[in-house]
């Protein structure tokens, strides 16, 4: 099945393994019932087909009805009991120390920022979350405009992100790796676009990477780059995006700040690389029709500058 | 005899004529109308189910795009819930339900005319505005804000809501005329107790629908409110909540599936005693079962909102009952393969789709659980899984014996056998097919692939598994043409039925294939379950019924005791009229409110038209009769 | 052959209450509206929960029409129970009559409505209580509306339409259905008034 | 005859339904997305001739209006027009127009920006989230068809939703 990058029933973290043991108990379950009950209807049909079997007496055929009942009661009640049991496993997770992360979803992107009690450490990136290996991480899930769903199987079930309504869920990644995570709510023409990436890693890894996200967009060190930023200031783009460090300050796309970090684009649509990062931007709607970013209508030259000068935010 | 059943003829027969074909009020006519209209629908749906499984044959496929595709989804969704599946398993009971119950006629005939015509305006109008492209693209469970005023674009959304309107209004009467049917129109002798499974599990339906219906009708409604006059229903900044669109959408949607279940449920039975030749085994926890599913029925709809993110404690409850409304369903198949067990069984196609159930039926049922299960729901819910689910259960549990019952009952309505041959190639393809699509379904789904994705990445690895899901529609959709030809062939070419070929038990054996307008003479009585194998000739009949008026024989609701006779409405245009005024009213309703003040005039009008009697006396000559004390006598009467 | 039969020639041709076939039809369209006041009801209460104060931001109606119509409703069940009775008693020109004063009181009632609405203090459009509370009256009002219709249709046939002694069933039947949309009334009236004040 | 004037009816009837509803993002494509004047770059603001058109391709258009609506605050021309009440900038909602409420008119308004703090956005907003606007703006006087103008929004209700505006006829003042 693929590398299983995205399936529930290869967990990496102790909430998806936890609900992917239940899955298998139920499964086996299922099983065997299945099995017992066409058994018995296979042997119902067979007997007919002696002649000297006759109907059973309502008495015997009472008792065996009554038994069968009674014995999905009781297989019912437990896995009643094991579902209920995983529900308080996965709640037992301790949220303390736990690493704060708030996730907004627009129509088709994920909003990511990494809460901070100091304003200016606060990180805010887009469709892609760096998170530790080992430690409980808290998401807290908020919508921008329709309901969208968290969720990666490897990792654990879907939350729904609600307008009006904040909701939380806790997880924690047991293997380093890159996991992937899609949209599970229904949200409009591009639900089927609307993927994210879970990249976990060792923790001096992450705080790596977490610092190196706080550092605005360094400075652009050749004419062509400094063209390139004056496409983004002067130009469309600020209508839209944020890049910390520049006059950039639009708050309806994704942060580009370090979009060269990231590894895909338009939220998990296309690789990011140069030439997908200059199709993208010449022709959005189509590489994802109906996406809310237009195509600009830059010259050539600017679109070379621009694409060369994203590449530099590290 | 016979100068009586001309007689009967002549008085029950609908006028002729065009005029009189759409001033039809026989019960058989309109069943027949609602079957035809539901298995049209039915195709319609199923191009669509093919057109999506095309574009998901390979990733990235360019086929359609987002806006057709979700278009597309959200009219199979709709078309097969609201418009073939629900009106059908009601169009059953319309046509067989009073045969059944040994009456001369349907309760009500005016209202379930007028309940057929607004379904039939309801459905040429959804696909008027789909070829208009104003089809809904919003989901057929049309979750707001997505289908709210602000991300609703359009009319698209309006357009959904305005066809629950007109499907809830025909379920709601056509709900009320079973009800009353089954309770008072039953043959003397058939007490409660002696229904059959197949009425009775369409008295427990009616009543499903009657109190489940109202919930989306008043979803529907409000958000046509927010979106035409600005109410704040499902507005979060001002008051609202999209949550409770979802609680008032699945209290109806989550009964809406035991809607559809529960009569083939009744027809599962029908078709096991009568190809085992047996009586069914326990007949009374089968009455039972159903009443208790229809129950608990009402007490799961919060599992489709586990990951909504609803207080624990709570949605624990919702766990419990939803595993638990397992048990009865389990009861029925346990007492039906005490029916089988030793039987000598005759593999007619009917009962062929009847095994397939448990085959595909029990799958379901037990996925069903999985889903039930908070924490695994979170992982399958809104994927692939569910969509495997739904349809184990829908077409394993509904549509297999709704086949095998159309197989069954053919003869009954049209006098002519179905081809056995053709229908065997049909039911194999169509299992094989079934299982072919829906199977791999469950492994996508918990290898993470999200359901209503126009598309997916290449780098996913689901293609196979959905290529494999493609073949099988395919193969789906040939074996529903072969059932079709099969259908249309017979019709004309058919092997003579005769009153009963399979030598059932049930009332509607009695009468000969198609049944004459009266639909019986004599009328007859029942002193057991399974009239026609209980020695008929010392059973009495009824006399002393009107022949040449059109008099109905009303019984006790309990025991079935003759109570009075009462004359029975004529055929009438008016219910047509008045389904035009109330359709124009509806469609115009999606663009100004308006349309609601102004349209109630015509709508009055159809009323007085439909209500006003067209024969009697004079007010004042009745009341000299009635003071002369000409009426029966009160204690009678009261 | 001679099969035993049930004689049902000396049956009577219609019976009141729950032997006759409209008083079921009745009662079935009676659970279906009453299924949806009470849907509307639990979805005032579910918004009030959801709001810190109610009515949020706004005054709570007047009482003086609603209280009132009340009691004009409550008023007209007297004549309905006349009606009702007397075509019990085959007794026509009393049915009919007793109709047309519960119609004068329906009349008084619708506009009376009136006065309700302009006197609830907030817009449907205003926020989420106002939406709910012009709904739940409006759907109140439509019942009472259609019922009003339904008898002055009922009340014409009775006056000057060839009539059947089949009709004392429906006008029984129509009182039945008065008494519903009046008990209907008295949960609604108190949530759309003392909700908002008692809270 | 009467076969022929209905066909022509449905006809238009189609055309209708199909130009509200139709979802036309493929037309925020790299061709149309400059300016319909000539100029020498995208860089250099304001002195914008007067567009091509005289009207706006969105005018009845659904999903042009709601994108214009979009577009309308995440460009933050609430900013001063708040929700078209009007602030530091003129209101929107009203039948007086400065620079005139004709589609072009709004259009020139937008790309060259007008004295006293409307800043130009050419350059800035591709032409036809332009016009997407051009077609919004004038929604908020209820001058386009109340069946495509944009219904209530999900946030606090402000002001009557676009689709329940009455229209006014838009009167150049030339002052405020």
């Amino acid at each position: 099945m693929g590398q299983a990058i995205q399936s529930a029933l290869n967990p990496t973290g102790i909430q998806a393994a936890r609900i992917s043991d239940l899955y298998w108990l139920m499964f086996w379950t299922s099983t065997v019932v299945y099995v017992a009950v066409l058994i018995a209807l296979t042997v119902a049909i067979w007997r007919g087909r002696r002649s000297d079997a006759g109907e059973p007496s309502r008495a015997t055929a009472a008792k065996w009805v009554t038994a069968a009942t009674a014995i999905s009661i009781v297989t019912l009640i437990g896995l009643l009991f094991a579902s209920v049991a995983t529900g308080r496993a996965m709640g037992s997770l301790s949220t303390e120390n736990a690493l704060g992360i708030e996730v907004v979803g627009y129509q088709w992107w994920w909003s990511v920022k990494y809460k901070n009690p100091t304003p200016s450490l606060e990180v805010t990136t887009a469709n892609e979350l760096h998170v530790p290996v080992g430690r409980p991480i808290a998401i807290s899930l908020k919508a921008f405009d329709v309901i969208h769903s968290f969720w990666v199987p490897n990792l654990h079930g879907k939350v729904d992100l609600i307008p009006g309504r904040e909701n939380l869920i806790t997880l924690q990644v047991d293997r380093a790796g890159v996991y992937r995570g899609q949209c599970a709510e229904y949200c409009g023409l591009q639900h089927a676009h609307m993927a994210f990436n879970i990249i976990a890693e060792e923790s001096d890894a992450f705080e790596r990477w977490l610092t190196a996200q706080r550092t605005p967009a360094p400075p652009p060190s050749s004419p062509e780059l400094t063209s390139g930023l004056a496409v983004v200031e002067r130009g469309p783009c600020q209508m839209c995006h944020t890049i910390r460090g520049t006059t950039a300050g639009g708050r309806f796309g994704p942060d580009l700040t370090h979009v060269a970090t990231r590894s895909t684009l338009a939220s998990g649509t296309v690789p990011n690389t140069p030439d997908a990062l200059t199709s993208w931007i010449k022709d959005p709607q189509h590489i994802k029709p109906g996406t809310k970013m237009p195509s600009t209508g830059l010259s050539e030259q600017e679109l070379q500058a621009l694409v060369a000068y994203l590449q530099t935010l590290k | 005899m016979s100068a009586e059943t001309d007689q009967l003829a002549a008085t029950w027969q609908d006028p002729p004529g065009l005029l009189g074909w759409f001033s039809a009020v026989d019960h058989k006519t309109i069943g027949i109308r609602f079957i035809v209209t539901a298995f049209g629908f039915f195709i319609l749906g199923g191009l669509e189910a093919a057109t999506m499984r095309l574009q998901l044959a390979r990733p990235d496929n360019g086929l359609i795009g987002p806006d057709l595709y979700n278009q597309i989804f959200t009219m199979h969704g709709t078309t097969m819930m609201f418009l073939f599946a629900v009106p059908l398993v009601l169009a059953f009971g319309v046509y067989f339900v009073p045969l059944m119950v040994g009456a001369r006629a349907m309760a009500l005939p005016r209202l379930l005319a007028f309940g057929y015509w607004i379904y039939l305006f309801g459905g040429i109008f959804l696909y008027v505005m789909f070829a208009l492209n104003i089809g809904p693209d919003q989901g057929w469970f049309s979750y707001v804000p997505l289908a709210g005023p602000e991300y609703g674009i359009g009319k698209r959304a309006d357009v959904w809501a305005q066809l629950i309107t007109f499907t809830e209004v025909s379920g709601l009467i056509v709900a009320i005329c079973l009800v009353t049917t089954i309770f008072k129109l039953r043959a003397p002798g058939m007490s409660l107790n002696r229904i059959p499974l197949f009425v009775w599990s369409e008295l427990v339906t009616s009543f499903m629908v009657i109190f489940a219906m109202p919930s989306v009708m008043i979803a529907s409604t409000t958000l046509i409110l927010d979106r035409l006059v600005g109410t704040h229903f499902y507005n979060p900044a001002d008051g609202g909540d999209p949550i409770l669109w979802q609680h008032l959408f699945w209290f109806f949607g989550h009964p809406e599936v035991y809607i559809i279940f529960l009569p083939a449920q009744g027809i599962m039975s029908m078709l096991l005693s009568t190809f085992s030749h047996r009586p069914v085994f326990g007949h009374q926890a089968l009455m039972l079962s159903l009443t208790a599913t229809a129950f608990i029925g009402f007490g799961v709809w919060v599992h489709h909102m586990f990951a909504t993110g609803l207080p624990q404690l709570g949605i624990s409850f919702f766990t419990a009952a939803s595993i638990m409304i397992v048990i009865p369903t389990g009861v029925q198949i346990f007492c039906w393969i005490a029916t089988l067990w030793g039987a000598r069984i005759r593999y007619d196609t009917p009962m062929l789709y009847a095994l397939a159930f448990f085959v595909i039926f029990i799958i379901g049922g037990l996925t069903g659980v999985m889903l039930a299960s908070v924490p695994l729901d979170l992982q399958v819910h809104d994927t692939f899984f569910v969509v495997a689910h739904l349809h184990y259960v829908l077409i394993g549990g509904s549509v297999f014996p709704l086949l095998g019952g159309f197989h069954y009952w053919f003869p009954k309505m049209t006098g002519r056998m179905l081809s056995e041959r053709l229908g065997k190639i049909a039911f194999a393809l169509l299992f094989i097919g079934f299982n072919l699509t829906f199977f791999p379904q469950h492994v996508l789904g918990l290898h993470g692939m999200p359901r209503r994705v126009y598309t997916y990445p290449e780098n996913m690895g689901w293609g196979t598994l959905n290529l494999l899901a493609s073949t099988g529609a395919v193969t789906m959709f040939i074996a529903l043409c072969i059932y079709l030809a099969n259908v249309i062939i017979s019709r004309r070419s058919g092997a003579i039925a005769g009153e009963n070929p399979w030598d059932a038990p049930t009332l509607e054996w009695t009468t000969s294939s198609p049944p004459p307008a009266y639909n019986f003479s004599p009328l007859p009585t029942v002193t057991g379950t399974d009239p026609v194998w209980e020695h008929t000739d010392e059973v009495p009949i009824v006399v002393g019924v009107a022949s040449e008026c059109r008099e109905v024989l009303v019984t006790h609701v309990m025991d079935a005791e003759p109570d009075h006779k009462k004359e029975w409405p004529e055929p009438s245009i008016w219910p047509l009229w008045t389904a035009l005024v109330i359709t124009g009213l509806f469609i115009g309703s999606i663009f100004t409110p308006w349309a609601v003040v102004v349209g109630a005039i015509p709508a009055t009008f159809a009323m007085v038209g439909w209500f006003w009697p067209k024969r009697g006396q004079s007010p004042e000559a009745l009341i000299r009769r009635l003071e002369a004390g000409d009426h029966p006598p009160l204690e009678q009467v009261l | 052959m001679s099969r035993p039969a049930i004689d049902v020639s000396e049956l009577p041709p219609l019976a009141f209450g729950h032997r006759g076939i409209v008083w079921w039809a009745t009662m079935g369209v009676i659970a279906i509206e009453g299924a949806m006041f009470v849907l509307v009801m639990v979805t005032y209460l579910y918004l009030k929960g959801r709001s810190p104060h109610w009515p949020p931001g706004f005054f709570p109606p007047d009482l003086r029409w609603g209280t009132l119509n009340t009691i004009v409703l409550l008023a007209s069940t007297v004549p309905n129970q006349f009606a009702k009775s007397a075509a019990e008693k085959f007794d026509l020109r009393g049915a009919r009559f007793w109709l047309v004063v519960a119609l004068a009181f329906a009349l008084a009632f619708n506009i009376i409505r009136i006065f309700e609405f302009r006197t609830l203090n907030v817009w449907w459009d205003s926020n989420a209580y106002g939406s709910v509370t012009w709904t739940l009256l409006g759907l109140h009002t439509t019942h009472i509306l259609t019922d009003f219709i339904d008898s002055c249709v009922l009340a014409g046939v009775l006056y000057f339409g060839p009539v059947k002694a089949s009709l004392m069933v429906d006008l029984s039947e129509n009182s039945l259905y008065w008494y519903f949309v009046v008990l209907a009334w008295l949960p609604i009236y108190a949530l759309i008034y003392w909700a908002p004040r008692l809270a | 005859m009467k076969t022929k004037t209905l066909i022509v009816a449905a006809a238009l009837i189609w055309m209708g339904a199909c130009n509200r509803e139709s979802r036309r993002y493929k037309e925020l494509s790299p061709a149309d997305a400059r300016p319909e004047t000539v100029k020498l770059s995208t860089l250099q603001p304001g002195k914008a001739d007067p567009p091509v058109n005289k009207t706006s391709p969105y005018q009845a258009n659904a999903y042009g209006l709601s994108e214009g609506k979009r577009l309308f605050s995440a460009y933050n021309c609430n900013g001063c027009h708040a929700m078209g009440g009007g602030g530091i900038g003129p209101a929107l909602m009203d039948d007086k127009w400065i620079y005139g409420g004709e589609p072009d008119q709004i259009y020139s308004t937008i790309l060259q920006g007008r004295p006293n703090g409307m800043p130009s956005f050419a350059g800035r907003v591709p032409n036809n989230q332009v016009w997407q606007l051009v077609s919004y703006v004038q929604s908020m006087s209820g001058n386009t068809p109340e069946d495509a103008a944009p219904s209530r929004d999900d946030d606090l209700a402000a002001k009557k939703p676009e689709n329940r505006e009455r229209p006014r006829r838009p009167k150049q003042t030339g002052h405020r």
